[in-house]
């Protein structure tokens, strides 16, 4: 039952993220548009490239889309409202964003084309930088509810948000988070400027609206985990709190999106360098406040 | 009961087996280094049966695991530093043409 | 219990049959994914053997690092794609022998041998956790500690050996391994 | 903190702080010589009452290092510490336009610790210590200009002569312990019979050393080379008293025998160095050996027995002779030498000097009121009081005579001449350094009574004639010395006595050839002893060459045997290392597998 429910909001969140992202890219605001661009992809020829690694290729789009909905069994939109809540939640979703990485190479490699590979590759650095702000900030929150469980972790926050109570820890999983769901300014691996739609570049037809629904449900699950790490999950007046979770959910998808319009894009080497000089550091900093107030709270 | 603890330790065997002979017939370095993976993938087995099916109650077999994770990444990075330092002395990691230790 | 021994099985099957292609594939990439997905394999057993943390831990520090032992592959070896089909491999017979009486002995031992008593119930998943840590932090620290330190050096000394000039994509590859 | 310490430790603490510090020599020397005077004045209040000080360092055992602060040594004390003050005070404007005088300061206050030491001393070994040290400070003193030969010539003189004579001091002091068991010098005087008159002889030879008593006189003289303020710290205080002052202390030990030699040594010297002094043509040399002179009285006095008479003579001569001493430092650098024909006059061109020059002049020459009257009396009273030898006071009375003229003599040429003189630096300090002994020169006499009260002895009352006889001499003596020329007066012997009254070639031949020939007969014995040792170690030679050879034909095969072998091994070894890594490996996994065996079987078999 959990499921379907969970389901069912995560797609009809991404089709409203659909309607946003055709709203930022073409300026036109139309519900229809998702299913009508989806419908297209399915009428188009889907076009195999020469000597590619077939199963790879093939293999990819799904993947991607399955961890992509891996990542929210565990994130709870109710007190009881969850797939699978795990005793490792916080990790499990690690785990599952881990292998988009997985899928994205093999997409990159799977095609035999040397833009798509660059894309591939290029997400390797940018994953293997940002997982680390991903896990880091996870890991002060998990201090603070000192669990892993993400429904206890959501109950911790009744008194007081995470964002809030450490706000280093936020804007870095944000950004963490856009960067792993390469949206712009992140969105190196698809860059249409520089390598041609990158990853994407050679999928056609369904395997690519497999793909960018996979990307859109990644959006909606890495808005979720901010949400429910640090916006407090279903905590809200009034409105039931599901809803919150939802109306929550969908307010940090949307803010990726208009972020990523506004921005230009980064070179891979600043972005590398930012992370890693810069970020890792200021993560670190974050356990340490984060330990000491816990301490002192408690 | 036994069965699974039998099962696991025949899996971890094999894997131990597998990559024994990875590492001891592989020509590039990355690919040995696969090997030893599996190798310690075996290991990471028994010791999880060992620890979930004899000793649940002693967290040392969990630790255990942990250190061989440990081992694991050291020697992933320790490993591809000295790949990335030959390949840019020598163009190749192919341990055939890795005689300069000749005695 | 026979659902737990038929996952351990599966799983134990998949992680054999992955760990099995890793080397009859002659595509690099192919072999790195396929140990990634063995090691998964054996993440998932462990989930099987209801032991969380570790499966889910094992799966996801396993994901990154086949990754990069996959883009290593690529960056040393011709012919990546194994489109050559050119054979890798030397002293074949012995390698196979010294496989085949490893695994043999190995698995001798595991049948032969009298493990005694087997603890039917495992502990609660949240309490495992809880108690892995307080083993961590408490009675296993300095082992723990000592870890972390073997991990700096490695992190320390790959980098310096990898690099003439500071470039980011080595450090980073360098730090995610861990 | 004993009180006794209080005289040694600020000279010797100044002496260490100039060495350390390099810099401020003067004051950092004045100002342990003034806290020295101020201890020792201290001192003598405490010890006034009788009962003597002591005061125990760790020493050898059984006889550990005593410094004894009796009346008597206290008031030494005094003396030492207030002519070295007055001597530093001069010496800085002596010394201004000297170099080195970080070495200068620190010896001198070296000097004046030791000096110090050597007088409170209460037992041998430590007097010993602080002879040496006395000895050798003075040589590094009158050496002090070593780059002129003849100072370095002197001071190596002074030392030997000293040095011989102190052998008698050495064997005196081991029969002494020998004889009583005890260092401490105040029982070990108890010591009767021979052994006190042999003892009493040595120490006798070891003054006549000191204090240069014929027929050691000669180093004095010489030692003329050294700085002005270093000889009259030297004769009045401290080297040259130390003589005395051993003799002095050592009083109650003598019997009479040994007496008798003391007053022999000391009239003979009296008379000698006075003939000496009268055809000296150089003021210091005139007043060295006034000097040996003076102290001949001294020992007149201890060898009639009466040694108090000796010490109120060493007080007053010892305040006198450093005045004149420093008004002969002031003249030398007012005419830039001290030979009578460069210092003719230079008594009008510097009258403040040369009247306090007179002042202690008269003083020695005996002339009352001056202090050097009453020690004078005191010692010729002691001399004609002596029973047994009745020539003691003739010898006293011509000595007495002597002093007189060679002073007056001194003064005639001083005054006659031409009175232009040189610039002379630090002309204010040399004033207030000699006025500061002129005064106790002056005025000692009328303390004489207090100083007896003190030392609780009182001298036998001399009738009226002996103090007539006394200044009879005196003036006698300077009537001639200024109105008759030294040749006329002496005559003959003249020239035999500017040539310093040497017998046969001096000491020089009867010293310094025994010494040679002793010397000659250690080397030879050195000499043997080397060639035992050297063949000796050639014996061992030849032993060890043997075995050597042994161990090359076999120790050595052994291992060069094992070498071979490693070699041969290592050789065999080498196939293995194919440097190719999988055979590597293989090897490791074969030896893991054979260690696995292993273990297996071993725990089969257990």
């Amino acid at each position: 039952m959990n499921v379907v429910i969970v389901l069912l909001a995560l797609l009809g969140s991404v089709w409203l993220l659909a309607v946003v992202e055709g709203w930022t890219t073409t300026g036109r605001l139309s519900l229809s548009a998702p299913l009508l661009s989806g419908l297209a992809h399915l009428g188009r020829e889907s076009i195999v490239p020469r000597t590619p690694d077939r199963l790879f290729f093939e293999a990819a789009p799904i993947l991607f889309l399955i961890v992509a909905v891996l990542g929210v069994t565990v994130l709870p939109l109710a007190p009881t409202l969850v797939i699978a809540d795990l005793a490792t939640g916080a990790l499990f979703i690690n785990a599952a964003l881990a292998y988009v990485l997985v899928a994205l190479i093999m997409a990159g490699w799977g095609p035999n084309g040397a833009y798509a590979m660059i894309g591939g590759w290029r997400f390797l650095g940018q994953l293997i930088a940002y997982a680390m702000l991903i896990v880091m900030p996870i890991t002060a929150v998990a201090m603070r509810a000192e669990s892993l469980v993400t429904t206890v972790i959501v109950a911790s926050q009744e008194s007081l948000w995470n964002i809030v109570y450490q706000p280093l820890g936020f804007v870095l999983f944000f950004i963490a988070a856009m960067a792993l769901a390469f949206r712009a300014p992140f969105d190196l691996p698809i860059a249409e400027g520089e390598l041609g739609g990158g990853v994407d570049a050679e999928y056609t037809g369904v395997r690519r609206a497999v793909l960018r629904l996979a990307r859109l449900t990644l959006v909606v699950t890495l808005a979720a985990a901010t949400v429910v790490f640090y916006l407090g999950g279903w905590h809200g007046p009034l409105l039931p709190p599901w809803a919150w979770s939802l109306i929550k959910t969908l307010a940090v998808a949307v803010s990726m999106l208009l972020v990523g319009r506004y921005l230009p894009r980064i070179r891979e080497a600043d972005l590398m360098r930012w992370c890693w000089t810069l970020g890792i550091p200021l993560a670190l900093v974050n356990i340490i406040i984060v330990g000491l107030l816990v301490l002192v709270v408690s | 009961m036994t069965a699974v603890l039998i099962v696991a330790l025949v899996t971890g065997a094999i894997l131990f087996g597998i990559g024994v002979y990875g590492a001891l017939s592989q020509t590039n370095l990355v690919m040995i280094m696969m090997g030893v993976e599996l190798i310690l993938a075996g290991a990471l087995v028994n010791l999880v049966a060992f620890w979930r099916f004899l000793h649940p109650e002693s967290y040392s077999g969990q630790m255990f695991v942990l250190v061989v994770m440990t081992v694991m990444a050291v020697e992933m990075a320790v490993g591809f530093g000295v790949a990335i330092a030959r390949f840019r002395a020598k163009g190749s990691v192919e341990m055939e043409e890795a005689g300069d230790l000749k005695g | 219990m026979y659902a737990q021994a038929f996952f351990v099985a599966i799983f134990g099957l998949a992680a054999i049959g992955f760990g099995v292609w890793v080397f009859r594939t002659s595509s690099m990439v192919r072999s790195a994914l396929a140990l990634l997905f063995s090691q998964t394999a054996v993440g998932c057993m462990f989930l099987a053997m209801q032991t969380e943390f570790l499966g889910v831990l094992q799966i996801m520090m396993m994901a990154t690092e086949m990754s990069i032992m996959a883009i290593f592959m690529v960056m040393f070896m011709m012919d990546p794609g194994g489109l050559g089909g050119m054979d890798m491999t030397h002293q074949k017979r012995f390698s196979i022998g010294a496989g085949v009486i490893a695994g043999g002995v190995a698995i001798a031992v595991a049948l032969l041998a009298d493990w005694g008593p087997v603890t039917p119930q495992a502990p609660d998943a949240a309490m495992q956790t809880r108690e892995l840590g307080m083993e961590l932090l408490g009675r296993s620290m300095l082992i723990f500690e000592t870890a972390g330190i073997t991990i700096l050096t490695a992190m320390i000394a790959a980098t310096a050996v990898a690099i003439p000039v500071q470039t980011l994509a080595n450090g980073g590859d360098k730090e995610d391994s861990e | 903190m004993s009180a006794v310490l209080l005289p040694i430790l600020p000279p010797l603490i100044a002496a260490l702080a100039v060495l350390l510090l390099r810099r401020g020599g003067p004051g950092l020397a004045l100002a342990g010589a003034t806290l020295s005077l101020a201890g020792s004045l201290w001192l003598l209040v405490r010890v006034g009452g009788g009962q003597p000080e002591t005061f125990l360092l760790p020493g050898l055992p059984e006889m550990p290092l005593r410094l004894v602060a009796g009346p008597l040594t206290a008031l030494l004390t005094v003396a030492v510490a207030t002519v070295g003050t007055f001597v530093l005070i001069h010496a800085v404007g002596y010394m201004k336009r000297e170099s080195g005088l970080v070495r200068f300061y620190a010896i001198m206050s070296l000097f004046l610790a030791a000096m110090q030491a050597l007088v409170l001393a209460g037992d041998w070994v430590l007097l010993l210590a602080t002879w040496e040290l006395i000895g050798m400070c003075s040589y590094l003193l009158i050496g002090f200009w070593f780059q002129r030969p003849e100072a370095a010539d002197a001071a190596g003189r002074a030392f030997l002569y000293t040095r011989s004579a102190d052998l008698g001091l050495y064997v005196a002091v081991f029969m002494l312990i020998g004889a009583t068991g005890t260092s401490e010098i105040a029982p070990s005087l108890e010591a009767g019979g021979s052994t006190s008159t042999a003892a009493g002889l040595l120490l006798l030879l070891a003054a006549m050393g000191k204090s240069a008593q014929v027929p050691l006189q000669d180093w004095l003289m010489r030692a003329m080379a050294g700085p002005t303020p270093v000889s009259a710290l030297l004769h009045s205080a401290t080297l040259v008293a130390a003589g005395a002052i051993l003799l002095i202390r050592s009083a109650p030990l003598l019997s009479p025998e040994a007496l008798f030699f003391v007053g022999l040594v000391g009239g003979i010297t009296t008379v000698a160095a006075g003939v000496i002094a009268l055809a000296e043509r150089d003021l210091k040399r005139l007043l060295a050996a006034s000097t040996a002179s003076q102290y001949g009285l001294m020992l007149i006095a201890v060898g009639a027995g009466v040694p108090l008479a000796a010490l109120l003579h060493l007080l007053a001569h010892a305040a006198i002779k450093s005045a004149l001493f420093l008004a002969a430092g002031d003249f030398q650098h007012a005419r830039g030498g001290t030979g009578f024909d460069q210092l003719e006059g230079v008594g009008r061109a510097r009258p403040w000097t040369f009247a306090s020059f007179a002042v202690a002049a008269l003083a020695l020459a005996g002339i009352p009121p001056l202090s050097g009257f009453f020690s004078k009396d005191a010692v010729i009273a002691a001399a004609l009081s002596a029973q047994g030898f009745a020539w003691l006071g003739p010898l006293a009375l011509v000595g007495t005579l002597l002093t007189g003229a060679y002073m007056a003599r001194s003064l005639r040429l001083l005054w006659r001449g031409p009175d232009e003189t040189l610039a002379v630096a630090g002309g204010a300090w040399m004033r207030a350094g000699i006025l500061g002994l002129v005064v106790p020169a002056a005025g000692l006499g009328l303390a004489f009574g207090s100083i007896e009260a003190i030392l609780d002895l009182s001298m036998p009352d001399e009738g009226i004639g002996v103090v007539l006889l006394g200044l009879f001499a005196g003036l006698g003596g300077l009537l001639l010395g200024s109105l008759v020329s030294a040749q006329r007066l002496l005559g003959p012997i003249h020239q035999w006595a500017e040539s310093g009254l040497s017998i046969a070639g001096g000491l020089a031949a009867w010293v310094g050839r025994p010494a040679m020939a002793v010397a000659r007969g250690c080397e030879r014995l050195e000499q043997g002893l080397y060639v035992t040792v050297l063949r000796t170690g050639h014996a061992s030679l030849v032993v060890a060459n043997l075995v050597r050879a042994g161990d090359e034909r076999r120790i050595n095969g052994l291992i060069f045997a094992l070498v071979a072998g490693v070699q041969a091994m290592g050789a065999r070894a080498r196939t293995l290392q194919s440097g190719l890594i999988h055979h590597s490996l293989a090897i490791s996994a074969v030896a893991s597998a054979v260690t696995l065996v292993v273990l297996f079987l071993a725990s089969l078999s257990f």
